[in-house]
């Protein structure tokens, strides 16, 4: 077929940030599908605690102060998080490196926390329903903490190479920041059903 | 290609006659929950047939047209599109106008067939076993509370209360002529009430797939008038009868001595598994392993000889009997009427 | 029109060369004013799927992942076919011996497992991997290495089904397994497992797929593809991504569920310690329900493309269309519960239910008045593939009807799990998805392998499945009314459904015949048949401007957009942009909504890793149905494998 | 040599998959009876009943379908009523390491079959063979003597001991996790 050049593309940058970037819309949509696990595993609890006039079935409560210290690291973390966002999008090396050994600092934290959690719920997940629950939906969130925290790593030696000068990189540092938001937003609400809902009933 | 179809499809006609007549279709309805259903599936059916034609012919018209359409794709009619937008808007129209009819007639049969059971005297519970039913007459006196599997008596022209539950996995009970089917699962209570118009024997089987015999989990609900469905109940609640020959009564001593007593109940002897069919009075019923048999003397002994050639997986097993063992047993419950 | 309007230039933002610790862009060669000759050889040697068996395992190209997925699925459409022709047999006459319960139940769970999830939603996903780029006009998907790798998922899960079939390890518990008959008491070995886990497998690859699909036609989009010029397939497939990235979490909880209930003693679906196994069929059918349309919408986007190419016109109601698409894929998640009528729920919500099923028969309808509405401008072209877009009328408005019928709550309660539903839902799925499938097999093959498939045997091909299939699948209903329960590995003889299952079970072998003609057809046509061309059938959208095959590159230069159906719109020379470079893998990223052009963003090079990824996550799953532990050990492989993934390499991809 | 090797793999796995899977229901005559010498005494050195290997032992004794069925027949023959799901009561405990009588399966069909003393009946009359086949492999289980991939998993009723294929080794028995 014949062409003719109707558009001249060879002004246009080669990277950009947030909704700009094709991986930004693949993280978005990774959350999409990952949060709606998180609401089914949720909603399956609440079905559950429905059904049942007696939940949370006669079991102790939970020990929530683990919890409540790893939800207070979460929502301190948000501060540099976005901190290191701001400089993500100006492409400054030092203050995203920085950044970046700070987040996985504060990525690392709260998981040793949550070493200290699954006891803490005073339950096992063998007991009954509600123990079983409580154990898959803290599993379920520590997977992501885990693999964000591993992401956050990988992307901070690669941020010491000088593979990092690029604008891709400076482009991926910001989708990490996204994805912790993700990971801090979803435990907000597990944290609730985990801890605060058996004081409830 | 419609004659083409057609004739595909004639031979579809004819099958549809031959099946009328069957005792397990729901469109040989015998009382008044199947009958509401029949009415309501072959008014659904024709509607959608009326439907389906009309559009069969949409998609017909412009195969037989004479034009062509224009050279230039992209060239249309303002005019005849504007039609086409009236055309569709109106079919879409009466698309919803008839579901929303549909809906209103589903609700409506729904409260119908809610309201059969609502002054039910008799309450049955129907338990369901890996592969078979578990059938309890409820009783306010202990003493009158009938247990006995697969073959659910009832008095003709009267509702009666169904509960209905299962102890392993998710059964369901369905009597085609009888009434729509209900889940027996474990952990819950599923009430259903039927009611045949006219004695008769109705034969059912389980709908939800539940394993190895699935296939073999048939049941019958036998509805006969009030006086003789009364003097049925007495019957069953008596102990089993003794043994009438001498190899009845031998077979009755092994029964307590082989496998057989590990998991049968028989009335008025020590036998009191609960865990397999209660066989006090198992020669009263009409079919042997859940529907899959005729009642016999041959298709007992078969069964006990080789139940996993029969219903292979059932948990019936195998019973290492020899010759005499075999008869001896057979006569025994043979005799139990 | 001026490039001014297309490109939107006032939306570029120059990026600002003294702002960040930013490597200098290196400078390569550009498309702008290379003639034809060495713009392909430029383009050739950077974007061709390097060569021999490691070239091979590592190509990122989606038209090769697309092709092997094609191929892959339709191996395994035959496999199932052949566990049906397994069971008619079985079933032709009442107490026949020749399969037992045990290798029964294998049969028909092999059955619905391998059609569901590893033939209807890969094949129709991996038709959009083929046709989505091509058709807005780019030259990879989104995110190529995650497609590649979805593939090696979906292949290693395919092969753990059907491996553990040939060892009698295959699962017996029906497609949708529920719990307890799949739970940890009744079902001994690892039966149940193998099924739970290779749902994670196919899910992991459909969801990296969505999630590629989207963003290719959200980012992706050849400059002036505005929303309203996206085609109708595009659209379809845009929608099924979404439903799929909604609905296949539910089943992976589902399955993850059952799986720890099984292997580690938790008691999610267990009555005595506070579980329930209604749960399990609420979780399910939430995901199984949009499974159906996950499987039939994308069919609506191949009929919408066929229709038009031979009406010779767009196609009416165009936007209709579109709207339609999005009604039915956000109500497909109302409607779960109308599985789930017999179990015995509370009898008003039922209700709700039923409207809600009802609801959705009017997008429906809307698609197919549209449809006839197209066609009525005069007698269509009539082709192979136009003939299945028939049978899909025909087939598919008899299961949309009786569609409508199982929504209503009493009326299932006499059809539901009968052969009525074994009927119904084959005439949705076959008739919905198979019939337009095999129509853009059809329509698509002159594209994908540059030869025409023979008239003539398509033809017949035709009229054998159609005669074929309606004769295996119309008697179900009748048998199904007459009280044939689904799942029966045979039936007593008194009950008089001796002969109607011999008819059908001729009607099976009928249909299966006319998949051997097929397959003949295919290899006849990619062997022998008549060049294609660019365009056979002068259809108007973008996949049609580029040689047959397209090139490893797709695209000499990117089209630029300004119509629906853009060759029809420029018949004397289709505008492109220039300007991308030609010794990287460049390609244009737009804007969402209106297309402009944003960003000449590098797309990835071939890579062995996605394979290796997919080995170590493969075999996470594998062992995990043995072990939680596999998890642990299982984390360290994968997370090698995807640093190494990951990790830049120094190709001018790689740079900035 | 490899490819040997490559060879071998998958039919070991075809081989262990096959076994732990198969659902025979009718008893097997190619396998033997079952039948044993009588026992002449009913206590032996070592608390080893030595006796010889039977056909039928490895094809109940790793098989996932007989261990399964075993549990059912465990509950349904009451065998808790002495047993009390393993841990012991008025019977001994079955979930220990001790072994009264030898542990292997044909010591533990033996002493369903035939009884022992200080209490456990003699079943041979009672059960079928394939049956005790089945309890053997199960009990055999309890112990955590069972392959776990094989062994039987929760039943859906109230939690008192982890399932048999979560038990690495007695040791932990009783104690959850």
């Amino acid at each position: 077929m014949k062409q003719r050049a109707a558009a001249d593309l060879s002004g246009l940058p080669t990277f950009g940030h947030g909704p700009r970037s094709p991986t930004w819309w693949g993280t978005l949509g990774f959350m999409a599908l990952e949060g709606t696990g998180f609401a089914l595993a949720a909603g399956a609890y609440l079905y559950l605690a429905l059904s049942w006039p007696a939940w949370p079935l006669s079991a102790p409560q939970p020990n929530h102060w683990p919890g409540t210290i790893v939800t207070i690291l979460f929502v301190v973390s948000l501060v540099p998080n976005h901190i290191l966002h701001r400089y993500a999008k100006q492409c400054s090396m030092v203050p995203v490196r920085i950044g970046l050994v700070v987040m996985s600092l504060l990525g690392i934290a709260p998981l040793v926390v949550r070493w200290f959690e699954f006891p803490a719920l005073n339950i096992y997940w063998d007991t009954n329903a509600y123990g079983s629950m409580l154990w898959v939906l803290l599993g379920l969130h520590t997977t992501h903490l885990i693999t964000d925290v591993g992401d956050t790593i990988v992307l901070t030696v690669l941020m010491f190479t000088r593979h990092g000068y690029s604008g891709r990189r400076f482009g991926d540092v910001g989708d990490n920041v996204f994805y912790w938001d993700f990971v801090v937003l979803t435990w907000i609400p597990i944290y609730l059903l985990i801890y605060w809902a058996p004081r409830l009933g | 290609m419609k004659r083409l179809a057609f004739m595909a499809l004639a031979p579809f006609c004819v099958l549809l006659l031959q099946g009328c007549a069957g005792w397990q279709s729901a469109l040989d309805p015998k009382g008044p929950a199947a009958g509401e259903l029949a009415w309501l599936i072959w008014f659904f059916t024709a509607l959608c047939a009326v439907v389906w034609v009309l559009v069969m012919i949409a998609l017909a018209a412009p195969l037989v047209m004479r034009s062509r359409p224009g050279d230039e794709p992209l060239l249309l009619n303002a005019g005849a599109e504007r039609r086409k937008m009236r055309v569709v808007v109106s079919a879409v129209g009466l698309t919803a106008i008839i579901l929303i009819g549909l809906t209103l007639l589903s609700f409506f049969a729904n409260r119908t067939l809610a309201a059969i059971g609502s002054d039910a005297a008799l309450t049955i519970r129907v338990t369901g076993h890996q592969w078979w039913w578990e059938v309890r007459y409820e009783n306010a006196t202990p003493s009158r509370i009938l247990t006995t599997a697969n073959e659910v008596h009832i008095p003709a022209g009267e509702p009666v209360r169904l509960l209905l539950t299962s102890t392993d996995v998710i059964h369901s009970f369905w009597i085609p002529s009888l009434a729509g089917k209900l889940d027996l699962i474990p952990g819950h209570m599923n009430v259903l009430d039927i009611k045949a118009d006219k004695p008769g024997v109705y034969r059912g089987q389980c709908a939800e797939f539940c394993g190895a015999q699935h296939a073999n989990m048939g049941t019958f609900i036998i509805a006969e008038p009030r006086s003789k469905f009364d003097a049925w109940l007495n019957d069953q609640l008596q102990p089993a009868g003794a043994p009438a020959s001498g190899e009845a009564k031998a077979g009755a001593d092994l029964f307590l001595k082989r496998p057989c007593v590990m998991c049968h109940r028989i009335g008025g002897t020590p036998a009191g598994g609960t865990v397999a069919p209660d066989l006090t009075h198992i020669a009263s019923r009409k079919t042997l392993a859940a529907g899959t048999l005729t009642m016999s003397r041959g298709n007992l002994a078969a069964w006990i000889a080789d139940p996993q050639g029969i219903k292979p997986g059932s948990h019936m097993p195998v019973a290492d009997l020899n010759g005499d063992e075999l008869n001896a047993i057979v006569a025994y419950l043979e005799g139990l009427k | 029109m001026s490039s001014a309007d297309v490109t939107g230039d006032r939306h570029i933002q120059e990026p600002d060369p003294a702002k960040g610790d930013l490597a200098p862009e290196r400078e390569g060669p550009r498309d702008t004013g290379m003639d034809d000759a060495s713009l392909h050889r430029w383009l050739e040697r950077t974007w061709r799927t390097p060569s021999g068996i490691f070239g091979a395992l590592s190509s990122v190209d989606h038209k090769v992942i697309a092709r092997r997925y094609l191929i892959t699925a339709f191996v395994f459409l035959c496999l199932g076919g052949l566990n049906a022709v397994a069971m008619r047999i079985q079933l032709s006459g009442p107490q026949r011996g020749l399969i037992g319960p045990d290798l029964y139940n294998q049969l028909f769970t092999m059955h619905g497992v391998t059609m569901m999830f590893l033939f209807a939603v890969p094949i129709v996903q991996a038709t959009g991997i083929y046709l989505v780029p091509l058709m807005v006009g780019t030259r990879n998907i989104a995110f190529p290495r995650l497609n590649a790798f979805s593939y090696w998922i979906y292949v290693s899960g395919g092969a753990f089904a059907w491996v553990s079939f040939a060892l009698n390890m295959a699962p017996d518990v029906g497609w949708f397994a529920y719990v307890p008959l799949s739970g940890p008491e009744f079902a001994s070995g690892k039966r149940a497992d193998v099924w739970a886990q290779m749902i994670t497998y196919t899910e992991v690859s459909s969801l990296a797929v969505a999630v590629a699909t989207i963003v290719t036609v959200f980012k992706q989009r050849a400059p002036g593809m505005s929303l309203d010029k996206i085609p109708l397939y595009v659209w379809a497939m845009l929608v099924t991504s979404f439903v799929v990235v909604f609905a296949m979490p539910a089943v992976m909880i589902t399955s993850t569920f059952l799986i720890l209930d099984r292997l580690v003693g938790t008691h999610i679906f267990n009555p005595a310690e506070g579980g329930d196994a209604l749960l399990f069929q609420h979780l399910f059918w939430f995901f199984g329900h949009p499974e159906v349309y996950i499987i039939f919408l994308p069919a609506t986007g191949m009929v919408s493309s066929i229709i038009p190419a031979f009406a010779r016109r767009p196609t009416f109601g165009h936007l209709g269309l579109v709207l339609s698409l999005f009604a039915v894929g956000l109500l497909s998640f109302g409607l779960w519960v109308h599985h789930m009528f017999a179990t015995g729920l509370p009898k008003l919500g039922a209700s709700f239910f039923t409207a809600s099923s009802m609801m959705i028969a009017i997008p429906n309808g809307v698609q197919i008045f549209c449809w006839l509405a197209t066609l009525w401008d005069g007698r269509p072209v009539i082709r192979t593939p136009l003939l299945f877009v028939f049978g899909f009328f025909f087939i598919f408005v008899i299961g949309g009807l009786t569609g409508v019928m199982l929504a209503s709550v009493p009326l299932d309660l006499q059809v539901h799990d009968t052969y009525f539903v074994v009927a119904h839902f084959h005439y949705v799925l076959i008739g919905g998805s198979v019939f337009p499938l095999l129509g853009a097999a059809y329509f698509w093959f002159p594209k994908i392998s540059g030869r025409m498939m023979s008239e003539r045997l398509g033809r017949w091909h035709f009229w054998l499945a159609f005669i074929g299939f309606n004769a295996a699948f119309f008697p179900m209903h009748l048998v199904g009314l007459w009280g044939m329960p689904r799942r029966v590995y045979t039936y007593p003889a008194e009950l008089g459904w001796g002969n109607i299952n011999l008819f059908i079970s001729a009607g099976a072998l009928l249909f299966f015949l006319s998949f051997v003609l097929f397959t003949f057809n295919l290899v006849h046509g990619a062997l022998k048949g008549t060049s294609a061309g660019n365009n056979p059938w002068d259809a108007g959208t973008l996949e049609w401007a580029t040689s047959s095959p397209p090139p490893s590159y797709n695209f000499a230069r990117i089209p630029v957009v300004t119509h629906i159906e853009p060759l029809w719109a420029e018949r004397e020379a289709l505008p492109v942009a220039t300007g991308l470079r030609v010794d990287a893998r460049e390609l244009l990223i737009s804007t969402v909504a209106e297309a402009y052009p944003d960003i000449r963003e590098k797309s990835a090079t071939p890579s062995i890793w996605p394979l290796l990824a997919a080995l170590a996550v493969g075999g996470t799953f594998l062992y995990s149905i043995f072990t939680p532990w596999a998890i642990v050990w299982g984390a360290a492989p994968i997370a090698i494998t995807l640093i190494g993934w990951f990790w830049p390499k120094g190709d001018p991809e790689d740079q900035e | 040599m490899r490819q040997a090797l490559a060879m071998l793999l998958p039919l070991t796995l075809a081989l262990v998959a096959c076994q732990r899977e198969e659902r025979d229901t009718r008893p097997q005559s190619a396998l033997g009876s079952g039948e044993q010498p009588t026992p002449v005494t009913t206590l032996e050195p070592g608390g080893q009943r030595p006796s010889p290997t039977d056909n039928k032992a490895a094809s109940f004794e790793a098989n996932a379908f007989h261990m399964s069925e075993g549990k059912r027949l465990f509950s349904w023959f009451n065998c808790s009523g002495c047993h009390a799901n393993g841990g012991g009561g008025m019977g001994p405990a079955l979930m220990d390491e001790k072994w009264l009588y030898g542990s292997s399966i044909e010591s533990i069909h033996a002493t369903i079959r035939d009884g022992r003393p200080n209490g456990m009946p003699s079943f041979g009359q009672k059960i079928p063979d394939d049956q005790m086949w089945e309890l053997a492999a199960y009990v055999r289980a309890l112990g955590g003597n069972a392959p776990s991939s094989a062994a039987p998993q929760r039943n859906d009723d109230m939690m008192v001991h982890p399932s048999e294929n979560r038990l690495p080794d007695a040791a932990t028995l009783g104690k959850s996790p």
